[in-house]
Parts: C-alpha cells; sequence; structure tokens
C-alpha cells in the first residue's frame, strides 16, 4: 500500500499522507483555536496544535509550512493527553495527528533539535522493550542518559528507588523474545531504515 | 344432516329464507352446489367431508341475490368469507343467515356479530400438515423454487377457475380485463401467466379466507392456495391482523402503523 | 393521431455540456407520434417560450415536452406558454434532462442515450395525457396565525389591517415571545419593551383579531382556503371575563417561590402568575404543577381574594373549531439549554449564564431591575467574559449551523454591560464576527471602539471555578494561538438558537417539511421563502431559521402579504391533479364495486359513498365518490383499486403504464 | 467469567506498590487474577510517538495471548496500558485489514474477544463492597483520573470525559470525601517524568496546588505515570513552585487496603516518596519520610 | 459482467425522493447514468403492477423511494405503501424471485447525497447480480 510511498518522502503532499495515515482531513479544521486553548503545554511549543493544524492546511501548496510542521518541536512535545480531541468541536483527532508527524519527521530524519531527549529516551524504552519484552526501568534509565548525556539528573533517586525496592538490578524478561525482535523488525526498524 | 334439512325446511317453511344454499349429492358421489327454495326439496340437502366447497362464493352472484334472502350452509371457512364480505360492503346485516354445520349439529347465525363470535369460538392455527406443506416450499432454495413455480405456471391457462372459485374475488370488472392500459398480456404465456397470479395473490393479500378452493379448482392442479397462504402469514406476522375475523375490521393493506416493521428499506 | 412536440434546452451549458443535445432532437424526431423537434440556449425565456408558442399554433401539436430542467423548476412556466398558445396546459410534461442527467453524469454516449430515454418516456406519457380544467374551490377568508411573538404579532396585525379576520394562537398566557424578555435591542439599543408592548395591546384590541392565549393547535385538517383547526384551550383556572387583572390573587399566594419562565430561571412567581406585568391579556393563569390547592387541596386563597369571584378550579381545557382559509405559522425558536458543554460548567456554576438570562439582568423590569448582578451572590461582576458560538458551528456538542443572531447579541451584552457598570471589564471570545446588516458592523465596531470591549479571537477550552471567581482558559490566535486565562466574575455563554421542542410534533399537525434541525422548510430556499410546500400555510420568523426582529418582522409581512393575496380571491383555482372514480351509463353505473378499501387509506377523507337507486327508488348500486375539494392527489387510493375504478388525473393508469413501457422500448433496443 | 491481569511493566518496578495492592485486595476479595501469559510491554508513548504499527502491534501481542487463553476480560490497572490496550483492541475492530496486517506481525489471529477493563470498572463491579469496609477512610480526597482512563471518550466510553465521577463515587463508598476540584483530568506530564521533568513539575505542580488549595487530604490515583509525576517527583515540583506539599499521593488499590483493614506495609504504602502520615496502624517506614527531599 | 450495464427503474415520490435527486443535480452529485426515474405523487400511488412492468420490460433492477415515515407530503401514504412493500417482496421470495432486484428507500429532499449514493449500491449490487435474465426469458426476451 503505502509502502511505495515511503519510499520517496514527496510523492505525496504532507496534508494528504496524514490523511492517509490517520484519517483526519485537516481542512474540516476552521481554526477556532479550542485545542490551544486546552492544551497544557501549548505555551512551550514553538506552534500550538491549531497553528499546526493551519500549517498542515497550506503544507499541500506551501512545501516551506510543511518543513515547520515537520521540524516543529510541538509534535515532540504532545503529551497525548487528548484533551484537544476531546473538545475539539470537529472532532478532529489531533493526537494521531502529532503522532504521524513524528513518525515523518523521524523517516525524513527532520527531528527538532530540542526534542533529542525525549526521542532518546522513547529510543532507550523502546530498546529495553525490544531486548527483554518489557520496560527494565534500571537499564532504560542509565541507556537513556548515556543517550542524552544527562548524567546526573535522576541519579539521586535512584538509591532511594532501590531502598523501596523501586529499581531492580535485574530486567524481568518475555520468555519469546525472539518473537518481540521480528515485531521490531517489521515494524520500527524497517520503517526508519527507508530511505 | 337430519338436523340440517329439518331445519331448512323449517326455514324456508316460514318464509325466514326464500332460499337455502348448500350442498347436495353430485354426480360421482361428489358434492356440488344446490339452491334450494321449497320445504318440500329440503331432502336433497347433505354434508359430509366431502363437502368442502366455499359457498359463500355465490352471496355476490346477481343472479342468486334476485332469489332473495339466503340461508348459506356454511363451513368455517365460508363464514368467514361472509365476514370479510361484509367487511368488504358486499353484503348487508340482515340479507342472509349463515347454517353453521358441524358433524351433527346445525347452528343457525343471524347476525354478524353471530358469526364473528362463533368464529372466534373456534377459530385455530393451521394444522401439522398445512404448515408442513408449506414449509416444504419456504425449505426450497431460491432458485429451485423459481423453477418449481416456472413449471407450475407453464401449465396455467388462464382460465381464471381460481378466479370463479374464491368467493372474494367478486370484482365485476377484474384487473386482467382492463386493456386500456392492457395490465396483463391475454395469452396464456410464461410472463402473463406470472403476473396474472402474482396479481390474484396481491389482490387476496389481508383478504383471503384460506379456503383453499381456489388451488382447488385448479384444473391443472398449480397449489395457488400456497401463495395466499404465504401472504395470510405474512399478514399475521408482520401485521398481526387475519382477514374474515370481523365483519368491520379494517383491511390489513389499507391501514397501518407508523411503526410498522421497515429493516428492509435503505 | 398524437402530434408532440419535443423541445430541448441547452441551458447554457448545463445540459449540452454533458448531453449531446443535437443528436437527441434528432433520435426524439424519430419517436412515432412526435411531430417537431428543436432544441434552444434558453428554452425558458422568452424566446424560447415564444418558440413553443409558434409551434403549437403551425404544427397545431396535440401535445408538448420540454426537455429541460426539472419540473419542479418550470412545469408551471410551460404549462402557462402553453395555455397561452390555445393548448391545455396539462398536455405539457417537462423531461428532466438537467438535475436527473445533464447535472448528475460525466460527458458521453450514456448520458445523451439517457437524456433520449427520458425523453422518450415522457413523449410516451403525454400521449396519454388529458385536457384538464381546473378546480374552483372557495376561500374562508379568516387567517390562523400560530405564535403570538413579534412574528406572528406582525403577521396577525398585517392581516388585520388589511381588512381580514385573524385567529392569534399563542401557547404562553402572553404574547409577546422572545422579544418581550430582552432589554435593549441592536443596532439601536431601543428598549424591546418600548417598542413591543404598544403592538401587543394593538392586537389585544383589534377588532379583526381573536387572541386565544394559553392555548395550543389540537389538529388542522381540510386543505389550503378550506382548513378547519381545533384549538385546546387550556385553562387557566379563571374566567376571563370577570377578571379584571387587579393581581390581588398573585399578592395572596402563598407558593412564591417558583422560578419565573421569564426571567429565565433568574426571578421567581407566585403559583398563580402573569408572566410579567405588561402581559396582553393581563390575566393571570393558575399553574397547576406548584399550585398548593392543587397539589394538597387546600389553600384557595387566590379564590377568597378574588374581588370579582373570578377563579375557576374545576375549569377543564376547552376545545375551539375554527374554519380558516390560510395558517402563519410563526412559532418562533428556543436557545440550547442544559449542561450540553460539561467544559464549560454551564448548570454547575450559578455564575456562568446563557444569552437570554443576561437580558433578564440587563432588563429593567428583570429581576436585578436592570443592575447587572451575577446569580451567586448577587455581586456586581467586575470581569465578564463573553463566549460566542457556544454550541453553534459545534457539530461535536452543539449544532453545525450558525446561530446568526449571537454576535449581535453578544456585541450589544458586553456593550450594555460597560453602560452599566463603567469600570467593568468585558472580553468576548469569539471564532469570526458576523456583523452583515444595517448599521451592525458599525455596531460592533463601537463596542470595541467606544465601549472598550476585548474582542480575543479564539475559543475558550474551559471553564472553572477557583476561591469565587472563574478561571475562563482561552487562547488568542492572533497571537500565536497562546492560551491565556482571564479570571471572571461572570461567564455569558452566546448559546445556540434551535427549533421549539415541539416543532416536529406541529410539523407533522401541519403536513409541512422540516430540515434536520426541525426548523420548517420553506417551499423555495431563494424564490418561496414564505411559503412551505403544504398550499395555504406560510412561515413567518424564527420557527424557520434563527433570526433577528427585523428579519422575522420582514418575513412576517411577506407572509402577511400572501395571505393577502390569497384572500383577495372569493375561489381558489386548484390544479385539477386529483382522483376520479369511474362512471359508466346505467345499469353499470360504474367499475367501481364499493368495497371501499380505499376509504380507510385515504389520508384526507375524501372518498365518498355515492348510491344509484333504480326506477322503483331502490338503491341499485353504491360506489365510491372523490371530493375534489379534500383530495389532494396522493393517489394512494389509486393503488389499492383492483377494478382499476379508481383513477389520478395527470398520473393516471395510462400515463405511468405507457411511461414504463416507453422503458421496455429501450429494454428491446440494446437487451 | 475469566479475569486475567495485565500489570505492565512499571508495577513491577517503579509501582510494585500498586500490584502489591490489588493483589491484597483481590485477595481478600477472593478474586482470581492470573497474570496474561509471558506478556510484554505495552510500548506505552514511545511505541505510538515513533511507529504506528509497533504501537499497536505490542499490544495486540498482549491480548492475543489473552484470548487465547480463554480470558473473557483483561483488568489493566495502569491507566497508560489501559488506554494502549484500548484504543488497540477499538483500532482493529474497526478496520478488518488492519487486523489481519496486525494479526501477522504478531503471529496470532487476534479476533476481539477479550474486553479491557481498567481498574475503576473493575472495583465498581464488585458486589457491595462497602460492606467490606472495617476503617471508613474518611479523607477529603482528590481523585485524579488523569487523561487515560476518560480519553479519548469514543474509544474509552467508561466516564464521561468532563467531571467525571466513578473514582469519586468509589471513594464515597469506602468514607472517603471526594472534593470537587478543577483538575481532575488535567495533564501531569505522563511520559516526560525522565526526558523533561521541567514540564512534570510544572503541571503536576498545578495539579497539587489545586488539590490542596481545596483542602484535600490526599490525591487518589489510579495510573503509575500519575504517581511517579505526583509522588516522586515532588522533589522537582517542590523546586519549581518554591512551596511545600506534604499531600500524599494513593493508589486507589490501596485506599481501598486501607478501608478494608489490611496492613499498610501489605499495600507498599512504606514505597511512597511523601509519606501516608494518616495511615492507620503502624506508620509508614520511618527511614522513607527522614529521606524525603534529600 | 463487469462491463454489464443493468437497467434500474426507480419509481420515487414527487415531493421527497424526486427533490432529493433534484438536489443531487443542483449539487452536481455524480451517479451511475443506468437508472431511469419514473415519478409519481407519492409512493402510495405505486401499483405493484408496475414493478411487473418494469421487470417485464427488461428491468434488472427496481428501486421505489419516497419520503420518510412522517414526512409523507400526504401524511401517511408512504405508510401505506411499507405495508404494500412487505406484502409484495413475501410474495417475490417465495416465487423465487431474488428481492435484492428490488432496493426499497426513504430518500428526503435534502438528502442529495443519499440519493446518489443509493443508486450507485443498487447499481452495484445488480451488477453482481447480472441480468434479471430469468424474468426476461419469461417474455422470450434474447437476454444472456
Amino acid at each position: 500500500m503505502s509502502g511505495e510511498k515511503h519510499a520517496h518522502p514527496a510523492a505525496e503532499p504532507l496534508p494528504g499522507r496524514v490523511l492517509e495515515q490517520t484519517g483526519v482531513d485537516v481542512a474540516r479544521c476552521y481554526q477556532c483555536g479550542k485545542c490551544s486553548a486546552g492544551c497544557p503545554l501549548a505555551a512551550e511549543m514553538d506552534y500550538p496544535p491549531s497553528q499546526i493544524m493551519h500549517l498542515l492546511q497550506l503544507a499541500g501548496e506551501f512545501p516551506e509550512f510543511a518543513e515547520m510542521a515537520l521540524r516543529s518541536h510541538t509534535a515532540w512535545l504532545c503529551l497525548t493527553c487528548e484533551i484537544c480531541y476531546c473538545r475539539c468541536p470537529m472532532e478532529l483527532d489531533i493526537p494521531r495527528v502529532m503522532d504521524a508527524l513524528r513518525h515523518e519527521a523521524l523517516r525524513q530524519k527532520k527531528v527538532n533539535p530540542k526534542a533529542k531527549d525525549i526521542l532518546a529516551f522513547h529510543r532507550a524504552f523502546l530498546d529495553s522493550v525490544k531486548h527483554t519484552g518489557r520496560l527494565f526501568e534500571m537499564g532504560q534509565v542509565v541507556d537513556y542518559k548515556l543517550r542524552s548525556g544527562h548524567f546526573l539528573q535522576d541519579l539521586l533517586q535512584a538509591p532511594w528507588m532501590f531502598l523501596v525496592g523501586k529499581l531492580h538490578l535485574l530486567p524481568e524478561r518475555v520468555r519469546d523474545r525472539r518473537q518481540l525482535k521480528r515485531i521490531f523488525a517489521r515494524t520500527l526498524k524497517a520503517r526508519e531504515n527507508r530511505p | 344432516m337430519q338436523a340440517l334439512r329439518s331445519k331448512a325446511r323449517e326455514l324456508l317453511a316460514t318464509k325466514t329464507v326464500q332460499v337455502i344454499i348448500g350442498y347436495a349429492r353430485g354426480g360421482g358421489g361428489r358434492a356440488r352446489a344446490v339452491f334450494v327454495r321449497e320445504a318440500a326439496k329440503a331432502d336433497a340437502l347433505v354434508f359430509d367431508d366431502s363437502c368442502q366447497q366455499n359457498l359463500a362464493v355465490y352471496l355476490s352472484k346477481p343472479e342468486v341475490r334476485k332469489l332473495g334472502k339466503a340461508a348459506l350452509v356454511a363451513t368455517p371457512a365460508a363464514l368467514r368469507a361472509i365476514l370479510q364480505l361484509a367487511a368488504e360492503n358486499q353484503i348487508a346485516e340482515g340479507e342472509l343467515l349463515a347454517l353453521a354445520v358441524g358433524a351433527d349439529d346445525v347452528v343457525p347465525l343471524t347476525t354478524f356479530a353471530a358469526i364473528e363470535a362463533h368464529v372466534a369460538a373456534r377459530d385455530g392455527d393451521w394444522s401439522a400438515a398445512e404448515k408442513e406443506e408449506l414449509h416444504k416450499y419456504e425449505a426450497m432454495g431460491l432458485e429451485e423454487r423459481r423453477r418449481f413455480w416456472e413449471e407450475q405456471f407453464s401449465r396455467c391457462l388462464k382460465c381464471y377457475a381460481c378466479r370463479a372459485a374464491c368467493p372474494l374475488c367478486y370484482c365485476t370488472r377484474c384487473t386482467v380485463e382492463c386493456n386500456q392500459p392492457q395490465w396483463i398480456p391475454v395469452p396464456a404465456h410464461d410472463l402473463g401467466n406470472l403476473e396474472w397470479n402474482v396479481m390474484r395473490a396481491m389482490h387476496l393479500a389481508g383478504r383471503c379466507v384460506d379456503c383453499g378452493d381456489c388451488g382447488r379448482a385448479c384444473p391443472v392442479n398449480i397449489p395457488l392456495h400456497l401463495l395466499n397462504r404465504r401472504l395470510i402469514r405474512e399478514v399475521f406476522t408482520v401485521f398481526g391482523s387475519r382477514s374474515g375475523r370481523s365483519a368491520k375490521g379494517d383491511n390489513a393493506l389499507s391501514t397501518f402503523k407508523p411503526n410498522d416493521p421497515e429493516d428492509f428499506i435503505q | 393521431m398524437a402530434r408532440i412536440g419535443v423541445f430541448i434546452c441547452h441551458c447554457g451549458e448545463n445540459i449540452s455540456a454533458t448531453v449531446d443535445v443535437v443528436k437527441v432532437v434528432a433520435e426524439a424526431a424519430r419517436i412515432p407520434g412526435v411531430a417537431h423537434s428543436v432544441e434552444y440556449k434558453y428554452m425558458c425565456s422568452d424566446p424560447g417560450q415564444q418558440l413553443v408558442k409558434n409551434a403549437i399554433k403551425e404544427k397545431n401539436l396535440t401535445g408538448v415536452v420540454v426537455a429541460a430542467c426539472s419540473p419542479r423548476m418550470h412545469e408551471p412556466t410551460f404549462r402557462r406558454a402553453c395555455a397561452e398558445a390555445g393548448l391545455n396546459p396539462f398536455l405539457c410534461e417537462m423531461a428532466n434532462i438537467r438535475e436527473h442527467c445533464s447535472w448528475v453524469h460525466e460527458k458521453g454516449e450514456a448520458t445523451t442515450q439517457k437524456a433520449l430515454d427520458i425523453v422518450r418516456t415522457l413523449v410516451a406519457k403525454v400521449k396519454k395525457n388529458k385536457a384538464l380544467e381546473p378546480i374552483k374551490v372557495p376561500v374562508t377568508k379568516t387567517a390562523l396565525v400560530l405564535g403570538g411573538g413579534i412574528a406572528g404579532i406582525q403577521a396577525a396585525l398585517d392581516i388585520a389591517n388589511s381588512g381580514h379576520k385573524v385567529i392569534l394562537v399563542e401557547k404562553a398566557p402572553s404574547i409577546g415571545g422572545h422579544m418581550s424578555q430582552l432589554s435593549e435591542t441592536f443596532p439601536t439599543l431601543d428598549c424591546s419593551q418600548c417598542i413591543l408592548t404598544p403592538r401587543m395591546v394593538e392586537v389585544a384590541q383589534h377588532a379583526n383579531i381573536t387572541l386565544y392565549s394559553y392555548s395550543e393547535l389540537e389538529s388542522l385538517d381540510g386543505f389550503i382556503g378550506n382548513f378547519k383547526a381545533r384549538i385546546r384551550r387550556k385553562a387557566r383556572g379563571l374566567d376571563e371575563k370577570l377578571c379584571t387583572g387587579c393581581g390581588l390573587c398573585m399578592q395572596k399566594c402563598p407558593t412564591r417561590k417558583i422560578p419565573s419562565e421569564f426571567d429565565a430561571g433568574l426571578g421567581l412567581r407566585p403559583a398563580i402568575y402573569v408572566p410579567f406585568p405588561q402581559a396582553v391579556p393581563n390575566k393571570p393563569v393558575i399553574d397547576r404543577e406548584h399550585c398548593t390547592y392543587y397539589r394538597t387541596g387546600k389553600c384557595r386563597l387566590c379564590e377568597k381574594v378574588c374581588p370579582t369571584q373570578a377563579i375557576r378550579f374545576g375549569q377543564e381545557d376547552e376545545i375551539v373549531e375554527a374554519e380558516v382559509g390560510a395558517v402563519v405559522v410563526a412559532t418562533g425558536f428556543d436557545i440550547k439549554h442544559g449542561d450540553f458543554f460539561p467544559e464549560y460548567g454551564y448548570g454547575k456554576h450559578q455564575d456562568v449564564i446563557d444569552g437570554l438570562q443576561f437580558e433578564r439582568l440587563a432588563s429593567a423590569s428583570g429581576p436585578t431591575l436592570g443592575e447587572i448582578r451575577r446569580p451567586s451572590d448577587g455581586k456586581v461582576p467586575e470581569t465578564v467574559v463573553f463566549i460566542a458560538c457556544a454550541g453553534s458551528r459545534d457539530p461535536a456538542k452543539g449544532i453545525e449551523y450558525c446561530s446568526k443572531i449571537c454576535c449581535m447579541y453578544t456585541a450589544k451584552h458586553a456593550m450594555l454591560y460597560r453602560h452599566k457598570v463603567h469600570h467593568g471589564k468585558p472580553y468576548v471570545f469569539y471564532m469570526d464576527i458576523r456583523a452583515g446588516g444595517k448599521m451592525y458592523e458599525e455596531f460592533v465596531r463601537r463596542a470595541m471602539e467606544e465601549d472598550g470591549v476585548q474582542y480575543v479571537r479564539g475559543r475558550v477550552s474551559r471553564v472553572y471555578e477557583r476561591n469565587g471567581r472563574l478561571v475562563v482558559k482561552g487562547v488568542d490566535t492572533l497571537l500565536g494561538a497562546r492560551p491565556l486565562e482571564i479570571e471572571a466574575d461572570l461567564v455569558v455563554l452566546a448559546t445556540a438558537g434551535v427549533a421549539n421542542a415541539g416543532a416536529e410534533e406541529l410539523a407533522q399537525k401541519l403536513h409541512v417539511s422540516y430540515d434536520a434541525h426541525k426548523f420548517y422548510a420553506e417551499a423555495h430556499p431563494k424564490l418561496r421563502p414564505v411559503e412551505t410546500n403544504t398550499a395555504g400555510i406560510f412561515l413567518a420568523g424564527a420557527c424557520q431559521a434563527p433570526k433577528d426582529i427585523p428579519e422575522s418582522v420582514a418575513q412576517a409581512s411577506g407572509a402577511a402579504a400572501k395571505v393577502g393575496a390569497l384572500f383577495s380571491q372569493s375561489e381558489l383555482v386548484r390544479e385539477p391533479l386529483i382522483a376520479v372514480v369511474d362512471r359508466q351509463a346505467p345499469p353499470v353505473y360504474s367499475s367501481c364495486v364499493g368495497c371501499f378499501l380505499c376509504q380507510s387509506a385515504c389520508p384526507y377523507q375524501a372518498i365518498e359513498k355515492e348510491e344509484f337507486r333504480g326506477r322503483d327508488g331502490q338503491v341499485v348500486k353504491t360506489v365510491a365518490k372523490v371530493n375534489p375539494g379534500l383530495c389532494q392527489g396522493c393517489g394512494t387510493c389509486v393503488a389499492f383499486c383492483r377494478t382499476k375504478s379508481i383513477d389520478i388525473q395527470g398520473f393516471s393508469h395510462a400515463q405511468v403504464h405507457a411511461e414504463v413501457l416507453a422503458l421496455l422500448e429501450r429494454g428491446e433496443r440494446d437487451g | 467469567m475469566k479475569t486475567g491481569f495485565y500489570p505492565g511493566c512499571s508495577m513491577k518496578g517503579s509501582a510494585r506498590e500498586y500490584s502489591e495492592s490489588l493483589l491484597a485486595v483481590a485477595r481478600v476479595l477472593g478474586r482470581e487474577l492470573p497474570e496474561v501469559p509471558d506478556w510484554n510491554c505495552c510500548g506505552a508513548t514511545a511505541a505510538h510517538n515513533l511507529d504506528h504499527d509497533l504501537a499497536l502491534a505490542l499490544p495486540a501481542r498482549i491480548l492475543a495471548a489473552a484470548e487465547k487463553k480463554g480470558m473473557d476480560e483483561v483488568l489493566v490497572p495502569c491507566a497508560a496500558c489501559y488506554s494502549r490496550l484500548k484504543v488497540t483492541r477499538h483500532e482493529l475492530l474497526e478496520d478488518e485489514k488492519l487486523r489481519q496486517r496486525i494479526s501477522g506481525l504478531v503471529e496470532a489471529d487476534y479476533r476481539g474477544s477479550a474486553k479491557v477493563v481498567n481498574i475503576i470498572e473493575w472495583l465498581a463491579a464488585v458486589p457491595d463492597l462497602e460492606k467490606l469496609v472495617k476503617k471508613p477512610f474518611q479523607r477529603k480526597v482528590a481523585c485524579y483520573y488523569g487523561c487515560l482512563l476518560v480519553r479519548p471518550a469514543g474509544i474509552v466510553e467508561f466516564d464521561r470525559p468532563e467531571e467525571p465521577q466513578s473514582m469519586d463515587l468509589l471513594m464515597a463508598k469506602l468514607g472517603a470525601k471526594p472534593i470537587d476540584w478543577a483538575f481532575k483530568t488535567e495533564c501531569c506530564g505522563a511520559g516526560f517524568s525522565v526526558s523533561r521533568t521541567d514540564l512534570v513539575a510544572k503541571l503536576s505542580g498545578l495539579i497539587l496546588e489545586d488539590a490542596v488549595s481545596r483542602g484535600a487530604e490526599a490525591v487518589i490515583v489510579a495510573c503509575p505515570m500519575c504517581h511517579l509525576n505526583l509522588d516522586l517527583r515532588r522533589p522537582n515540583i517542590e523546586k519549581r513552585t518554591g512551596k511545600k506539599y506534604d499531600i500524599p499521593v494513593i493508589y486507589i488499590t490501596q485506599v481501598l487496603g486501607l478501608a478494608m483493614g489490611l496492613p499498610p506495609k501489605k499495600l507498599g504504602l512504606q514505597r511512597h516518596k511523601v509519606a501516608v502520615k494518616f495511615a492507620p496502624a503502624e506508620s509508614p517506614v520511618p527511614g522513607v519520610s527522614a529521606k524525603r527531599g534529600a | 459482467m463487469a462491463d454489464f450495464n443493468p437497467k434500474i427503474v426507480a419509481f420515487v415520490c414527487n415531493w421527497c425522493t424526486y427533490a432529493g435527486a433534484d438536489l443531487t443535480g443542483t449539487s452536481r452529485m455524480k451517479y451511475a447514468p443506468q437508472v431511469s426515474i419514473v415519478r409519481f405523487p407519492c409512493t402510495g400511488r405505486i401499483d405493484f403492477m408496475l414493478l411487473l412492468k418494469a421487470f417485464a420490460g427488461g428491468a434488472d433492477g427496481i428501486i421505489v423511494s419516497g419520503c420518510h415515515p412522517n414526512d409523507c407530503h400526504y401524511s401517511s401514504g408512504n405508510f401505506h405503501a411499507r405495508r404494500r412493500w412487505v406484502v409484495f417482496r413475501g410474495l417475490m421470495d417465495f416465487l423465487g424471485i431474488d428481492v435484492r432486484r428490488v432496493q426499497f428507500s426513504w430518500v428526503s429532499a435534502a438528502e442529495g447525497a443519499k440519493w446518489a449514493q443509493l443508486v450507485n449500491e443498487t447499481t452495484d449490487r445488480i451488477r453482481r447480480l447480472g441480468p434479471f435474465a430469468d424474468y426476461q426469458r419469461l417474455r422470450g426476451l434474447g437476454v444472456g
């Protein structure tokens, strides 16, 4: 299906790709701004949700707007708290649009530099899952520190967490880890390796 | 049978009625319709299992009406026919008297109300055999059913015996006789035969009293009554009404409920 | 031998763009019975119609088929043209090759073929058409006006002033409608009651107007010019003739804490009450649900104090019947109530109110005597946030359409607030400002420029209470969609305008159609805005769509003018498209066998019995007969008739049968 | 009715007191809670952030396993996991093509027979729970639902998305006095607890502030992430607001346990960063409370 | 069967469905051209004999459509029609005639889109069912 398109990121303009991946027709957004008004992190974002939607509306004709959306910090700040979707008068699933933007940004290698830490965390998280099948918090935290370079942050918490038995030294493991590897290979990996 | 004859004699003698429409022994031991107008001839009347014809068919015939007030030897189906005819303004209260005949008794019913009560008291469901007969065809696959009826109708001669036998086919001008426009082609070919039989069944929907005379009358033995039966059940299960039960009752198809089922409508 | 003329319209490009008109003309000419076949750019234009008229005369045509747009559009036009050329108008049919063909199919052979099929079908039909003469029915020159709001009042007065009788029915105890609840009115800010109440009084005193207040339409039968209305006069619980409206009963009534409908729940009223001081009629009603006597069987205080002994506890609803020739529906609208916006806390926080409630707060006759005080603690709000589009343009929680009046009344509210609370801070959250209308834009500008109303472009996400104030989480989409929080003392929701609760039920009583939102449907969105598709029933005001006062009044006068036109003739000419029962010479009289299935099926009780008697005076036959006045031509009876004795003119057996046969030919050809 | 239990990763680690309390309570209720066989991580925020298929495949594998084991419903106490599983089930049942593709990925024909239930639904279904209350939890509590229990409403179809009530009703049953407050469903910062602690501190701070200012004595949660952010991240919050908050953050199941009279230790209360001072019987591990803010 | 162009006859009422089909046109929505519309004042007027005639005429499928319940311009014509079609379908089925060839529907004057959809869906269905050879054979039509 979309495999062929994935081979050429520019094959179809962004709005169309968003529609295809999320079923959300950005043209339906009439810019009331309710999503931005309710978004817990709108203030931190370079483009609050309603602006992202507007960028996408124009992205078809103006590639530079597509770029702004793809390279936005917003996509990565979105917490998927769903409050925008919940209150959108047009019932547009904005969180899914954000997902699609992230996926596009990843594939087109256009992740906003400010999102480095967040991405690092997600990667560390999934690595842990890929290898053990479950989240090995200790391992992940260490992995994350290596990826992000924030060695000190949180180390203060760690000892206490041992004390109260919240961190384990050894990970729990899923038995059929091969299968999980296969799942990763067919999804995330396959996607990220595409040109 | 004696009860019937003596009752008939009395009715004619007292001039309560001018004619008894009943059964008499016909050729080959079969029962035939007879119109007894003199008390002396009452002994011609018979009643037994061979007496199946629905005599109500004569009630709407002008030549019979001319004979005056009639007493009708009535099977249950005939009683239902009387009520349906009344509901359709074809006979009026007091125009006739029904002699509901049982095994060895006869109950004179002088009013529609009495007939309604009599019918209601003895009203029942189809026999297992009757149900089985209908079910047999419904169990067929669609294509199998189509072939079956196509074969059946291919034998139809358009002799209209079914119509003549039907107490409710009293129309003085049947749709088949309309020629401007010609609704149904006159010659007996497959299409015309199908159209005629569909039309007959549809025109009897919500009206047929289930006597089965159409099927019996058919010279080429097409089980016509099955078509009516199928619709009787449709009307009863979907609209909950049965024809021939009331002298006033509105026809199931000329009335409606706002919440009638419509799952088949898009 | 039929001589049919076929006239094929290009409708500019509308038809010829996808249909090969020339080919259709040529093919049509070859249809048996077609004596003449031509095309023209605009058949409905004068030269186009002339084309038809000339052909009728020159080729002495016996029938005409105009292949163009929908008959619902131009059938009357061409039938008139035929009539002018001396051809009976009912010998003209339209082949709809635009709406049903050129507009809905791609250019190509199939589309041209279909256009031809449609033409052939109607040629076949028109060959069977019969010359028909219009039916004349008398007109009862009394109008029934439903609804005593400003629209109903205007319509009633206009009709009455043109010398016709009017029956005005209002379901509330008093006429006045929503307008009587308003404080000032945009764009002039004149006091609503000051301009309304004189008209209410005029209605009460007008010789031509019979006012049934506290009454509702029970049923409406009949047809244009000859309706029969049954009106339920709900029991007021008093003798209106005796009651002087002194109001003593209201003062003495012990049950006083009932939320006043008129004050939108912000004020209180007794169990026996007139909704407001200037009510017309100024006679109270007993609210049986709350009245102590009706609840407990004791009290009857009002009865004791009434100086004229007018109280009638035992009184029952009364049904009055009236014959009317026309109906004006002016039942108005409602606002979307209830907490359909949980995130705005309507219904949870007392200080989140709707527009109508603000009107009452701002009204000099309101519960606060015109001072803006918030419901919770009566405090004068320092900051008020007005939220526009609260429910409007909101498919998710409200309605998708624009309620049209909110932009203006919100600007008015903010203005009034500033006029009454000079130091107050009004904010308006809006999506767009729709101020189309004479002096409207200027009005909104004034709110911003002179009264310092702060307009913030964005929708509010949430309103919640924090230490006695309301936190409004909004956004300004003009400032990079930055979220912004305002602590307000009062929040006013410009709630959507919606159809009345009973709208659907009434529509079904009247047999008028309505849209997806239960607003009544006009006969044509542009050209017949005050008619319904049921002849003789007209629309006025917000029952058709949300409207402001000037629009409602304009439409009311329009409806009144239509009624006037209808009443200008003593006899109404109707299309003869009705059912008829076969008649023949004795002794047959008719092929009808008198089973009267048609009678029980007829929705209009238009089928009667006709008896034929022989020489001896005996009834020899009873058959069906159609009352041409009552028959509306639905043809339901026709489909029931087994003997095909009843037929409907214009859609006769011969006609529709021929149409289907015409399709058969097509079957033969490419089968 | 066979109910499976999906703990999810955090309940085995940072939120183990949640599962401890749940299992303790379940024991009293006499409910078996077998774990979904060989369950894996649901993928959480990370997965759907990075890859849609992966975000569906991981939960699908879990649900398929539960289905295979003949479980009619899967109890998912972690609101975050609950959301992932519920969304996945919804999406796959909506779209047959997708269902087949994902089934292929997880090498099992997922049919969607097993329902996904959250902790509130599960407890609400327990017949007359109030009868089991030995020590009514007479505290003013702020019921914190967070985002994922109630949103997206169209998919979870559980409680109403604005002003939800189910947890309040549950707490009332246990003798608590739920307060009316404004931040029931505001976001706490969710998956950012490690990567963007600053934002977590900000958002969680607003939540605590509102709860405290309205006189709540405890915040009740049903989500390890919320707990992590409101409890473990307390120092960051206090650093940001410059205020101290003693208000403890307690899991629904812990409150239920306390109300049933179970010993705090069994309910893992000692594992909290912010001590539950008013907890009955033996006071929480002293060492812990001493270490607060270290 | 892909290239088979079914002949479909639509019996519609003047007030709702005919107007709805007009709206489809004014909204310029496209639909399959195989359908020919016959206009009636009301579904109540539609005689079952006409459906037979249409089939006899070589129609492969039939649409019968009118006002939604309670919206009938004549208040109850569609209710009567509805009962008639219940019985008619029962009979058709009993005679082995595939009732999927007759599509009943309510399309209001406001439902231009629904009309287009109805026509397209019906056309597709009839296409899948193929020509109504069984019936047309009856009148010795050279089909199939």
